[in-house]
């Protein structure tokens, strides 16, 4: 009896202790594979060492999965404490809505304006001059990935280029080489075109098209020349049958492919598999055709709540997250690069540096994915998903459908 | 043997191959090492066979932060599964009954809604619910779900159980109300000692639905209460990663062996309680 | 207290009416109720959040203009027709089979119904494995040597839907032969006899006389089967995820990714609105001849 | 007073009329018997008096006390069903107490009447056992015992025999009368369509012919003076002989037909006959033959067609006019098919009807 009481006391006297400064807070994302897993683990430590604790709510198989659950809990009113959600227009609902958390007050105290780069990142968590989220990460899409094995068979120079790559590609087909390896996803094609938009059509169209929604420049001759190319690729990849990202990008590891259209998140399946860029595998960014990227990237968004002590949590928890040994840490992991112009990444391989460089140089394009609603990116998703799937639709029935959507955007 | 039977026991036997060829590769890719598995043929017997998948699987595979696997989830699902499992069986089965014996104004419009409502695709009513747990109080409770699981569960168990009763005959139920027993006297007393197939149909159903289900339960609970799916999902979608494909397969067996486990046990009462509650009415 | 008048209706029976209020309101509440709310909003502007704002019939030109649409409808009705064909087919074909009184009958069920215990998320990822073009059945048929055949349903636009069949017929197919099963051992044995006496071959004696006699089972089945192709979701995501491109998509796909990726909630609510519609209109004469036939004789 | 009196019952189902303005009176003590063929509402009305159906307008009494909307527990009566409805999950016992058990009747009272019911029925060896291991005859007494052990004033059998093979019918038909005699105080109202067991059990008859009584009276007179064509040709087996004719009124009544003149004026007319068409009946036991037939009021000669021997006797098929007529001899007879024969009948001993409204005259 004694002892309970002893032990009771105890373990009251070790609550109250971190209690003083200890609240759970559930985080919902959906990065569960090793290396996400990984990276995310940096920002629960983080978080737990302020006394408070992580509650781990992963959910695999992207937003489509995650997004009912996100807004159910939303509207549901028992939400979590924090949330991933691409920042955006996405999420411009929950915000006018009034759901969700206005960090501005300590993004103000810790300058966030100043330390985010670019600054466009934090713009897009910005509504009505307040801002909702915290930007992690950036990621950008536009690289190609080449396969040195592949080439070898072949028996050709591993291209530099776009126009080298599709010039080389029927001697890729003649050493049983499929020349651009590419999942079945919709996702996968649409971002293969807004690659091929930047590279081919030039920045001007991307940013006409994407940004200003301007149907006659997705009318334009210009683009015309990006479904060609985009025609190009369906042809180019025949043959690649296979579902996920990785496992093309595996195809392209093993030599089976001669490359990937993919973010730079794929370099880190070439790590695993213990490749060296610029030895095993050549990365061009924007198809080296167009020094340019895009810049997407994950944010966190933290629900309202009632509870004052909620609140206080998961302001700690953004200012955690923005924390520069943080980003460092967690970038390093994720394999992105990290929304601080002021970190040291002298760790990061060869072709985040290729990143850098070109971030460092300023050309950088809104990503599609910041300026488009998800009704008019899913749309885009979904033609280009089956015009890259049946042969028997031509470039100019796609485009004239793409223009409609452009037209409609909202 | 005679050509008759040569004829029916060849073609139940390549029917066989049709139903366990998808079982045996699940099995086989299971007991297999990664390096095995991308050399190809996943119909090729493992060379060496393994259990390290399973383990994995079980005990360590990762679901974000989470590195204890399925076994997370197992607890969380049978927390789920058996008042889930009870409370809709018990419901529908008193559904089936009042309407079967005590057909009331009204009774056959809102069974043929409830046989509509088995058509309607459950995506459509994912908030319109939460707004009612919401209002309800029960929103991310246990109780909720198990509201849920009783909802959608109604129609096809409420249809069979109206037939089996319908099947029983009615002068049975006359005699128990001569004899002075009410509707509930009736029900419990005279109804199910004499339902034990049907109830068996409805748990196998039940069972399967329920524990299968994703996604009402990562939708109406907490990630303290996630099922067990919820875990085979992040290991089976991981986007990004290579995918152990032998794990995901044990992840699968593994998680479908509950079901499996009770189809196995009952699968002669399932026929039986099948043609007493599907074959009258 | 004697009652001399007839008392009011709505207490007659009371205890059975209260112990139907649970069904009267998941019928009236979350069927009725739902549809009403998912109808009034497939009329609005909603987007990631459900609102009020009018728009007219505009969600429903912009469906029936949506390739994607139609493509989902075709597949569905590919899908559905074939699905019922052949569960009902399959599923009798079976049934009738082990009804010979064979021998191993226990085992053979147990094979042909252990599927069904299995989520068609599961389904989906087996049946994308064994029927994947690398290291599936086209690889094992090549490696036997015929070098030249392709069977690569999931990966041909063509023909992807009927991969999906295949691996739906796989996982449903037990549960109808059960029902099925069931339904024959119903039947009498002396009707086997006498249609042996009367000399009917056994085909004829099935077709004509014996699935006649079936009719609840097959109502019963229909109902199950129906349900269950009008929500083809889980499957279709699981196996193709739509593709290749959108050539396996279905109507209740359309409807999640309207809701949950597009975040156009009155996008989704207009094509789950059609889907209603359809049933309706299938479900409608079904309930009449069910019931309105059914009362003569009470 | 355990009398059931039924007033202007109606029974609808949706638009069907079941049961039309219904007037019956059953006394204390008395054996009814609701006879008719399938579908003509029996069954229906004897629901109603249990309770098990609602009716649509009218009242039922029973001793005296208005009972239209009562709980059937509550209407102090017992039911016997022709699929002996025996719980199957039950004992006997279980059986016999569960009516009690439900009625809060205490426990030794419970022993006390399953054993005086079950001495009674002869069922006290199978009170341990459960309704399958039964036989058919054995169900039914365990039935009629679960209605005898509640002590009820009113019993209500719904075809309780139909189930049971000729033999056995034959044994428990006579059972039920011996009980109904040791219990003289019960009313007991009984559904059948055959009506050998209408005829040997009913204290009264009460033909039915959809949803409404035709007669209703002693075996004697429906099966002697049915009051129309319906209920002449319903009971007996084999049926009445019917004679298409004409009748003339007045003081000496004829009736003519295919076969001959007959006069009438012996027979018991309800009115003055007056002049129409009519049918006459004759049943073929009044039919004499032979010798006898001499003597009676009309005799005519007719050649046989068939001779069916039925064991006890022997039923003869001629053609009197142009119509089948059939008459009974003894089990020992020498008439042989084609022979020629006379026979007669006294009019006294038939029944008219009136041809249009095929009422009795």
């Amino acid at each position: 009896m004694k002892l309970i009481k002893t032990l009771l006391a105890s373990t009251a006297a070790l609550a109250f202790s971190t209690s003083a400064f200890a609240t759970d807070l559930e985080v919902t994302h959906w990065w569960t594979s090793g290396g996400e897993a990984a990276a995310v683990a940096e920002f629960a430590k983080a978080f737990n060492e302020g006394g408070d604790k992580w509650v781990d709510g992963a959910i695999a198989g992207s937003g489509g999965v995650a997004r009912p659950i996100i807004i159910s809990r939303i509207i549901g009113g028992d939400p979590m404490g924090a949330t991933q959600l691409n920042h955006g227009r996405q999420a411009e609902e929950l915000v006018e809505a009034g759901l969700m958390l206005d960090l501005t007050d300590i993004a103000e105290k810790e300058g966030w304006k100043d330390v985010v780069n670019p600054v466009r990142l934090l713009n897009a968590c910005t509504l009505d001059g307040k801002v909702y989220c915290v930007p992690v990460n950036i990621h950008s899409p536009q690289w190609i990935w080449l396969s040195h094995a592949a080439y070898e068979k072949a028996g050709v120079p591993v291209p530099a280029n776009w126009s080298e790559y599709v010039a080389s590609a029927p001697k890729l087909r003649e050493a049983g080489v499929v020349p651009l390896a590419m999942g079945q996803q919709s996702w996968q094609t649409q971002l293969a075109f807004d690659t091929l938009l930047v590279a081919v059509g030039g920045t001007e169209l991307f940013t006409n098209i994407l940004s200003n929604k301007d149907a006659a420049a997705a009318g334009s001759a210009e683009a015309t020349k990006v479904f060609d190319a985009f025609a190009t690729a369906r042809e180019l990849a025949q043959g690649a049958n296979v579902q996920d990202w990785n496992q093309a990008t595996n195809m392209v590891i093993t030599g089976k492919a001669g490359g990937q259209i993919m973010g730079d998140w794929a370099q880190g399946e070439f790590q695993v598999a213990n490749q060296v860029a610029g030895k095993d595998y050549t990365c061009l960014p924007g198809l080296g055709v167009n020094d340019i990227i895009a810049t997407g990237g994950d944010a966190f968004y933290f629900p309202k709540t009632d509870d004052p002590e909620i609140t206080a949590a998961q302001k700690r928890m953004a200012s955690s997250m923005i924390r520069k040994d943080v980003q460092v840490a967690f970038n390093l992991k994720k394999g992105s690069l990290p929304i601080r112009g002021d970190v040291d990444l002298s760790a990061a391989n060869d072709c985040m540096k290729k990143g850098l460089k070109i971030l460092a140089a300023g050309n950088v394009l809104p990503d599609g994915v910041n300026v488009l609603s998800a009704d008019t990116a899913g749309q885009i998703q979904d033609l280009m998903s089956e015009f890259f799937n049946n042969t028997n639709i031509t470039v100019a029935d796609a485009q004239s459908r793409y223009v409609d959507i452009i037209k409609n955007a909202d | 043997m005679s050509g008759r039977n040569i004829m029916i026991y060849g073609t139940l036997f390549v029917v066989s191959i049709y139903y366990l060829l998808p079982l045996y590769v699940m099995v086989i890719t299971s007991l297999k090492g990664m390096p095995e598995i991308r050399l190809g043929n996943v119909f090729a017997l493992p060379v060496e066979i393994t259990f390290e998948p399973w383990v994995k699987a079980w005990s360590s595979a990762c679901t974000g932060l989470n590195c204890d696997g399925l076994s997370r989830g197992f607890l969380n699902s049978v927390r789920i599964l058996v008042p889930s499992v009870l409370i809709s069986i018990l419901i529908a089965s008193v559904n089936g009954y009042a309407l079967a014996n005590w057909r009331f104004k009204g009774a056959d419009l809102f069974f043929t809604i409830l046989i509509f409502g088995a058509f309607i695709p459950y995506q459509v009513m994912i908030y319109p619910i939460v707004i009612i747990l919401r209002e309800l109080g029960l929103y991310t409770k246990l109780g909720g779900l198990v509201m849920v699981h009783t909802i959608f569960g109604m129609p096809i168990l409420t249809l069979l159980f109206r037939n089996y009763f319908t099947s029983i005959p009615e002068e049975l139920f006359k005699a128990a109300r001569v004899d002075g027993a009410g509707f509930w006297g009736i029900y419990f007393k005279i109804m199910l000692p004499m339902s034990l197939p049907i109830f068996v149909v409805a748990i196998i159903l039940q069972v399967t639905g329920i524990w299968n289900d994703f996604l009402f339960g990562v939708i109406y609970t907490k990630p303290d209460n996630y099922p067990m799916t919820v875990q085979l999902n992040n290991i089976v979608n991981s986007v990004q990663g290579v995918k152990e494909y032998n794990v995901n397969m044990a992840a699968t067996i593994l998680t479908g062996l509950v079901p499996l486990i009770v189809y196995f046990i009952s699968g002669k009462l399932f026929v039986r309680g099948i043609a007493a509650g599907a074959v009258k009415g | 207290m004697v009652q001399n008048q007839r008392p009011v209706q709505l207490f007659r029976n009371m205890s059975a009416k209260i112990a139907a209020i649970p069904m009267v309101l998941t019928a009236m509440v979350i069927f009725v109720g739902c549809s009403a709310w998912t109808i009034f909003h497939s009329f609005t502007k909603s987007k990631l959040l459900p609102t009020t704002k009018w728009v007219g019939l505009d969600q429903y030109e912009r469906l029936w203009s949506q390739n994607r649409w139609l493509i989902s409808i075709e597949n569905l009705a590919i899908y559905g027709i074939f699905s019922l064909v052949f569960s009902l087919l399959i599923g009798f074909m079976l049934a009738a089979l082990l009804d010979q009184k064979i021998r191993f009958e226990n085992t053979f069920r147990t094979i042909f119904l252990y599927p069904f215990a299995l989520s068609f998320i599961v389904t989906g990822l087996v049946w994308q494995w064994v029927l994947n073009p690398e290291f599936g059945i086209q690889k094992i048929v090549r490696d036997m040597g015929f070098e030249t055949f392709t069977f690569d349903p999931l990966y041909n636009q063509e023909i992807v839907i009927y991969g999906v069949l295949f691996a739906g017929l796989w996982q449903g197919t037990g549960l109808i032969m059960c029902l099925m099963l069931a339904g024959l051992r119903g039947i009498d044995e002396d009707i086997w006899k006498a249609a042996r006496v009367d000399g009917i071959p056994m085909w004829k004696t099935y077709l004509l006389i014996v699935i006649p006699m079936m009719r609840p089972v097959f109502i019963t089945t229909l109902v199950i089967i129906a349900a269950g192709i009008v929500k083809v979701y889980d499957l279709v995501v699981a196996q193709t995820n739509g593709g290749p491109g959108i050539a396996s998509e279905v109507p209740a796909k359309y409807v999640y990714d309207y809701m949950f990726r597009n975040q156009n909630l009155g996008q989704g609510f207009a094509a789950s609105t059609m889907m209603l519609l359809t049933v309706l209109v299938v479900l409608i004469p079904w309930a009449y001849l069910e019931f309105g036939g059914k009362k003569k004789h009470v | 007073m355990a009398s059931v009196s039924i007033k202007q019952l109606d029974l609808n189902f949706g638009t069907v009329e079941v049961l039309k303005n219904l007037d019956l009176e059953i006394e204390q003590g008395e054996f009814l018997v609701l006879l008719g063929s399938s579908g003509c509402g029996k069954s229906t009305l004897l629901n109603c008096i249990a309770g098990l159906l609602d009716v649509s307008a009218g009242q039922i009494f029973i001793s005296g006390k208005n009972v239209t909307w009562e709980e059937p527990k509550d209407r102090g009566i017992g039911m016997v069903f022709q699929s002996y409805a025996l719980y199957p999950q039950m004992t006997v016992e279980g059986n016999l107490a569960f009516g009690l058990k439900n009625a809060k009747v205490p426990k030794d009272e419970i022993d006390t009447r399953i054993k005086r019911a079950s001495e009674i029925l002869h069922i006290e060896p199978l009170l341990k056992r459960k309704p399958a291991q039964l036989s058919g005859g054995q169900r039914q007494r365990v039935a009629i015992g679960r209605a005898m052990v509640r002590d009820v004033d009113v019993f209500l059998f719904d075809e309780p025999l139909s189930n049971l093979d000729a033999k056995l019918r034959a044994e428990l038909r006579v059972e039920l009368k011996r009980l109904h005699q040791q219990l003289d105080n019960t009313t007991m109202i009984y559904v059948t369509h055959d009506q050998i067991e209408a005829l040997t059990l009913a204290d009264r008859i009460a033909i039915m012919k959809e949803g409404s009584i035709q007669q209703l009276a002693d075996p004697h007179t429906i099966y002697n003076k049915p009051v129309n064509l319906f209920v002449a040709n319903f009971i007996g087996s084999p049926s009445i002989n019917l004679l298409h004719g004409d009748m003339t009124g007045g003081k000496a009544p004829m009736f003519t037909f295919g076969g001959g003149k007959v006069s009438v004026k012996g027979y018991d007319f309800a009115e003055p006959p007056v002049a129409g068409n009519a049918v006459l009946g004759v049943r073929p036991e009044h039919v004499a033959y032979g010798e006898a037939a001499k003597k009676m009021p009309f005799k005519t000669k007719v050649s046989v067609d068939v001779v069916e021997p039925m064991g006890s006797d022997t039923l003869v098929w001629t053609t009197l006019g142009e119509e089948t007529f059939r008459f009974r001899v003894g089990g020992q007879t020498d008439i042989a098919k084609g022979q020629e024969v006379t026979i007669g009948f006294d009019p006294a001993t038939t029944s008219i009807f009136d041809h249009a409204s095929e009422l009795r005259l």
